[in-house]
């Protein structure tokens, strides 16, 4: 393994193209597990992507008003209108459950079980509050007579948008949250220590799968930061 | 399986320090995105700040919670590359978008 | 696209192989590799019938599972298509053929034949089949994930037909599925059957995302020692680029799936503007018909270089094989397969010149797509160039190949045509559209599944395949095809409108009347004559004469196992160690006509081979 | 036989074909003999590598085939000539690529003289309206639509007035007087495709799409939809007639003007009410 250890490598370009050159594997030194969550994520990135678009251009074209977002999203605090106050709290709690994965992630490679457990469990929480939030908005929404297929407050196609895009992305945060509890067992079980076989598939578990779930933890975020900006600040 | 698991180890052992500080930076750039809203900014301001936030916020979160900073060119590059073809798309549904609607002002009166 | 690079690459490699292995004489630092990087692979091995046939995880058996449930949609296609050609050559004659069953079966054809059966073949099928082989791996990297992808495409199946039999049929969309037609009542089955047709797209797009993970990080992450990318046949090039595309394609097709779901469900307004349908508006408005069109286009262009581009590399193959020669210009090869997989996500809207859109985007995707020309154009060059000064095996794999080059030429160039915009608009929406279509993307991979086929049964069952009856099940399928898809461009020069269920009199189309029934016929025929094929492939299962190892003296590295055909896991107790690319045919100086890939360099020490 | 012979067989077949051929195009009747000479000249540029490349390979194959050790050329790669086929091929390209644009920037470029006509097609049926004295069409929306108002015309924009209403499939048009057709569907894609013409565009629900010819011949023109719009696809069809400028203004001067129409109304729901009120 002398010749071709990771550190010995050329970086850069002239890396790349060695890599790309080089027999057996292209990504040198990366798990197949974590170049499939990465490949996976390119094209779930595509999806969320068609949405957007897909909403761009239904926003765009529509010729009856949208809705002013921050008055729509506003809570009330003290009878005062705070705009986005809720989206800004969950946008706060996903990026808080985001470095505590990232954090995770750090104590698992390192093999400091009870850390990665704790962090991975506070993870699974923040999105569960996070879920739990959309869910408030979701209903604060319906009680005001939005719908899929309505909208009292201008353009039919917010609400088809705004359920299926955050629905989509919740769904994704909410299967997310399953894993992490999954994963936060395993590790305080010590599967990963011992390289315990799995269920299903019947391969050994190791480490690499908690940077593989932050992966996707991470990219749930990063799709979240897409749907603030675009639908909410818009 | 032992290699792999060695140069993971040095590949995503970094300091503490690091991630505390992008997380404090998504933080700080979260707290920018809502005052684009909170002051109204409106128009090409508003737009560039969005933007601006935004990328930032998803090249952190990608670059260092998503450790692409450290990995090797070959996996940045498939990744990068193929968004060409969504901002294409991007590009050409914006045009799509404002033809659509020029034609409905155009010979419609009321709600396409 | 992840391959975009290669070529930089290759002189610095050959540095590098020169300075680890090119710089003393001695045979043992010729026939230098690396060291492995990865550790085996551990694989579940079945045990009961259930996990070793049904539940496999072996990618060969599940590759041969892929084959035999999209070549029974295929055949449910082929039908369909007959039952078209029979009302469109000789209408009423059928009673049973009203309107609404015509464009039923038009749809189901379409869609079967586009993603069940032609995708699923050469990805699900070939695919699993050949790329743990060709790479040299022990299998797929998640075997797992391998068998679930094929259950979700046999439950996508399941339900697709099942549309047939709720009430109201299926859908009668077109393949196309265009809103608002496809949820509304004017179309035959437009509430059950589009509906399933959506779920069952969703469910195949997931299971082919599940699958092709594993085909992209089998090739990128599992090759054997000594197997660059530049030395990967092309078939691998081919299915590699196509899955990448997958990837990246089917996205938008779920994302339109899902959309209309919505649409047809919920009611919500993605696609569906004010609409006023027998006297009443319905509560649908503000959506855009258009957008559905671009992302289902976003999705179909590239899903036609994902049938194709495998073809491409199959054929590669297959021709350099045959004729006992390497292929002519591998790597431009390789870099106009990347290209135009590259390429295809910046051509969509093609097919829509007429569909109402931008005009100005026009410009835009007649120059992308005629810039796709090119490369395109460069492959065939590089397939004839190869023939040339080559030593044919004029058999019945070589007779499919050949086959594909002049159906693929026809259909390339009737494609120029559809590409540029001005040309198109008179052609758009024309039996010259279908004719292209079928042309390049029915007949000429057709063609190649066919001759992969005849290639490589004898791996797959140790058998061969009866030469004779490959001859004639060739010489009806092609020419019988051919004479149903040339002159169908004409009817398009009429300008014979497609998805007609009935011409009545109009003036100039009567004169085609002759030229209708004559395409029923011959397509009857080319439908019966594959029971010729399948009777060959029964009968030679049992009695076909023993293949041995490597029949075809082929230098890829499936015809190199231990074992033939070969068992799970591939390679017995050691992986194979790649020196070579799998076209070295014929080289000067060598003893046999051809050189494996796994011969070291120190067994052919005369043979002036090139470095690759 | 070889069957290198039968492939020949089949290329020339293909050629004689094309010869003999009585399938070719309907005459054109419009401006678009453009499109005609683009398809020719990508006929005949396509339609000669087809042959060429065709016949190289059926050479290939009779003069190559299986001969026990036979010497092979063994050359991986020609730069030389992979860079001369390429350049060839763009070449060749550009040439299809070029005309075809500038066809094409024509067709998206309406002349600034040409007639308004608004085609609105429904499954499965056409109608038309053309603009009256002021060569204006008013606005219109679907929802608007009734038996009053069978365009949906804004009754609120006066261009709508005195637009001519044409409440049947059959068109009328004037020689040599170029048309910019506006397409409008009330409910599924629909295209407005007359082969003689050679033009056609999608009707789209939802937005109005447009294309122009210039009819230059007089006769009777079927109309075909040539997107497929549900069951009744195959049986839409309509008539386009192409008169001299005289008969065209005897035709258009018996049509129907919306204010027309919305003045009929009133006199009929007046004499209703006449009635209603002699009844009581």
């Amino acid at each position: 393994m002398s010749d071709n250890s990771l550190n010995n490598l050329p970086g850069g370009f002239k890396g790349m193209s060695q890599d790309m050159g080089s027999d057996q594997t292209v990504f040198k030194g990366v798990q197949w597990g974590k170049v499939m969550m990465w490949i996976f994520l390119l094209s779930d990135t595509f999806i969320f992507s068609c949405f957007l678009i897909s909403y761009m251009k239904g926003r765009t074209s529509t010729v009856v008003d949208w809705p002013n977002t921050s008055e729509v999203f506003s809570l009330h605090v003290n009878g005062v209108p705070v705009p986005l106050l809720l989206i800004a709290i969950m946008t706060f709690v996903l990026i808080t459950s985001s470095g505590t994965m990232a954090l995770a992630v750090k104590y698992g490679y390192e093999k400091n079980r009870k850390m990665c457990g704790w962090l991975i469990l506070a993870t699974a929480i923040g999105g569960l509050t996070f879920v739990g939030m959309q869910a408030f908005e979701w209903s604060k929404l319906i009680h005001e007579g939005v719908r899929p297929w309505e909208n009292p407050f201008g353009a039919k196609q917010f609400g088809s948008f705004f359920f299926m895009i955050t629905g989509f992305h919740g769904t994704h945060v909410s299967i997310g949250v399953i894993f992490l509890f999954i994963y936060s067992r395993k590790v305080f079980r010590g599967d990963f220590d011992k390289g315990k076989r799995g269920f299903f598939t019947s391969m050994k578990s190791d480490y690499v799968a908690i940077e593989i779930l932050g992966l996707y933890w991470h990219f749930v975020d990063l799709v979240w930061v897409f749907i603030f900006a675009f639908f909410y600040l818009w | 399986m032992n290699e792999i698991e060695n140069k993971e180890t040095v590949a995503s052992t970094h300091k503490i320090g690091i991630y505390l500080w992008i997380w404090g930076l998504l933080f700080v750039l979260s707290f920018f995105s809502y005052m684009v809203d909170w002051f109204q900014f409106q128009g090409l301001l508003r737009w560039t700040l969005i933007l601006i936030f935004m990328f930032l916020k998803a090249g952190l979160i990608m670059a260092f919670f998503m450790h692409l900073f450290w990995e090797r060119y070959a996996l940045v590059n498939v990744l990068l590359w193929p968004m060409t073809a969504i901002a294409c798309f991007i590009g050409l549904m914006a045009a799509e978008a404002k033809y659509t609607v020029l034609t409905r002002l155009l010979y419609f009166f009321t709600g396409g | 696209m992840s391959d975009e690079y290669n070529q930089k690459n290759t002189p610095i490699k050959a540095q590098s192989s020169e300075t680890t292995s090119g710089s003393s004489g001695s045979s043992k630092d010729i026939d230098y590799v690396r060291p492995a990087e990865l550790p085996e692979q551990d694989l579940y091995h079945g045990h009961s019938f259930i996990t070793k046939w049904i539940f496999c995880q072996d990618a060969k058996v599940i590759g041969v599972q892929y084959f035999l449930t999209a070549v029974f949609t295929g055949i449910v296609g082929l039908v369909l298509s007959w039952l078209m050609r029979l009302q469109l050559g000789f209408p009423e004659l059928v009673p049973f053929i009203t309107a609404e069953h015509y464009y039923q079966f038009v749809t189901m054809h379409g869609m079967i034949m586009v993603v069940y059966f032609l995708t699923a073949l050469f990805l699900g099928g070939f695919g699993n089949y050949l790329i743990p082989l060709m790479v040299g791996a022990r299998d797929m990297v998640f075997p797992y994930v391998n068998m679930v992808s094929f259950w979700m495409f046999f439950i996508a199946v399941c339900v697709l037909m099942a549309s047939f039999f709720v009430p109201g049929g299926p859908t009668g969309a077109g393949w196309t599925l265009y809103p608002p037609q496809a949820i509304l009542p004017g179309t035959p089955g437009s509430n059950m059957g589009i509906i399933l047709m959506l779920v069952s797209l969703s469910l195949f797009v997931i299971g082919f995302t599940m699958g092709g993970l594993n085909y992209i990080i089998t090739i990128l992450q599992a090759r054997t020692r000594g197997m660059t990318l530049m030395r990967m046949p092309l078939t691998i090039w081919g299915i590699f680029t196509a899955t990448a595309l997958a990837m990246l394609a089917f996205p938008a097709l779920l994302v339109s799936c899902i959309m209309m779901t919505l649409d047809k469900m919920l009611g919500t307004s993605f696609f569906m503007p004010t609409i006023l349908q027998a006297g009443e508006v319905l509560s649908y408005g503000g959506g855009s018909p258009v957008l559905f069109q671009h992302l289902f286009w976003f999705f179909g262009h590239p899903e036609v270089y994902i049938v194709a581009l495998p073809a491409f590399g199959i054929v590669s193959d297959l021709i350099s094989v045959h004729a006992r020669k390497n292929i002519f210009g591998y790597r431009m090869m390789v870099w106009a397969i990347v290209g135009i997989g590259a390429l295809s996500f910046f051509v969509w809207a093609h097919h829509m010149y007429v569909s109402g859109m931008n005009p100005w985007f026009g410009f835009f995707f007649a120059t992308t797509t005629l810039i796709i020309a090119v490369p395109t154009a460069l492959k065939v060059y590089n397939w004839i160039i190869t023939l040339f000064r080559a030593n044919i095996r004029m058999n019945t794999v070589m007779l499919f190949c050949l086959g594909f080059i002049v159906t693929f030429v026809n259909g390339g160039i009737t494609g120029i045509f559809l590409g540029n915009v001005a040309v198109d608009i008179p052609l758009s929406d024309t039996y010259f559209v279908i004719a292209h279509f079928h042309m390049v993307m029915g007949i000429a991979p057709l063609m190649v599944i066919m001759g992969a086929v005849y290639h490589w049964f004898p791996l797959v069952t140790g058998r061969m395949l009866s030469e004779k009856l490959g001859k004639w099940h060739f010489w009806f399928t092609f020419l019988g095809a051919y004479s149903i898809y040339f002159p169908m461009h004409y009817l398009g020069f009429i300008g014979v409108p497609r998805r007609y269920f009935e011409m009545y009199d109009s003036p100039y189309v009567t004169s085609a009347t002759g030229m209708n029934e004559f395409i029923t016929v011959a397509a009857l025929i080319v439908g019966f004559s594959q029971l010729i094929f399948i009777y060959n492939i029964v009968t030679s299962l049992s009695i076909g004469k023993p293949a041995g190892k490597n029949p075809w003296k082929a230098n890829s590295l499936e015809w190199l196992t231990p074992e033939v055909p070969p068992a799970h896991g591939n390679w017995g107790e050691k992986l194979p160690v790649i020196h070579r690319w799998p076209y070295d045919f014929n080289v000067p100086g060598a003893k046999e006509d051809y050189i494996t890939q796994t011969t070291p360099p120190s067994e052919v020490i005369s043979a002036e081979v090139e470095k690759t | 036989m070889h069957p290198g012979i039968i492939f020949l067989g089949v290329i020339v077949g293909s050629v004689l074909f094309h010869i003999f051929t009585p399938w070719w195009w309907t005459d054109i009747a419009s401006n678009w003999g453009a499109m005609d000479d683009t398809i020719n000249l990508t006929f005949w540029i396509g339609g000669g590598v087809f042959v060429l490349v065709c016949l190289f390979m059926v050479y290939c194959v009779l003069k190559f085939s299986y001969k026990e050790g036979r010497k092979v050329e063994y050359k991986p790669e020609d730069h030389k000539l992979e860079k001369i086929l390429t350049i060839a091929t763009t070449i060749g390209v550009i040439a299809l690529l070029a005309p075809g644009l500038i066809v094409y920037n024509n067709y998206i470029n309406t002349p600034k003289n040409a007639l308004h006509v608004e085609v609105n097609a429904w499954q499965w049926g056409w109608q038309y309206r053309l603009p009256g004295e002021d060569g204006i069409l008013g606005t219109a929306h679907v929802a608007k639509i009734s038996d009053d108002n069978p365009f949906g015309i804004n009754l609120d924009d006066p261009n709508g007035k005195d637009d001519i209403l044409i409440q049947d499939d059959v068109l009328h048009l004037k020689k040599n007087r170029p048309v910019k057709i506006l397409l409008r569907s009330l409910d599924v894609l629909h295209n407005f495709y007359v082969p003689q013409f050679r033009a056609k565009m999608d009707a789209i629900p939802g937005i109005i799409t447009y294309y122009w010819f210039e009819p230059n011949k007089i006769g009777e023109y079927e109309v075909l939809c040539a997107e497929y719009c549900g069951v009744g696809h195959y049986a839409m069809r309509a008539k386009v007639i192409v008169q001299s400028e005289g008969n065209y203004d005897n035709w258009i001067k018996e049509q129907e003007t919306f204010s027309d129409l919305i003045a009929k109304q009133n006199n009929d729901k007046l004499k209703l009410t006449i009635v209603a009120k002699n009844k009581n």
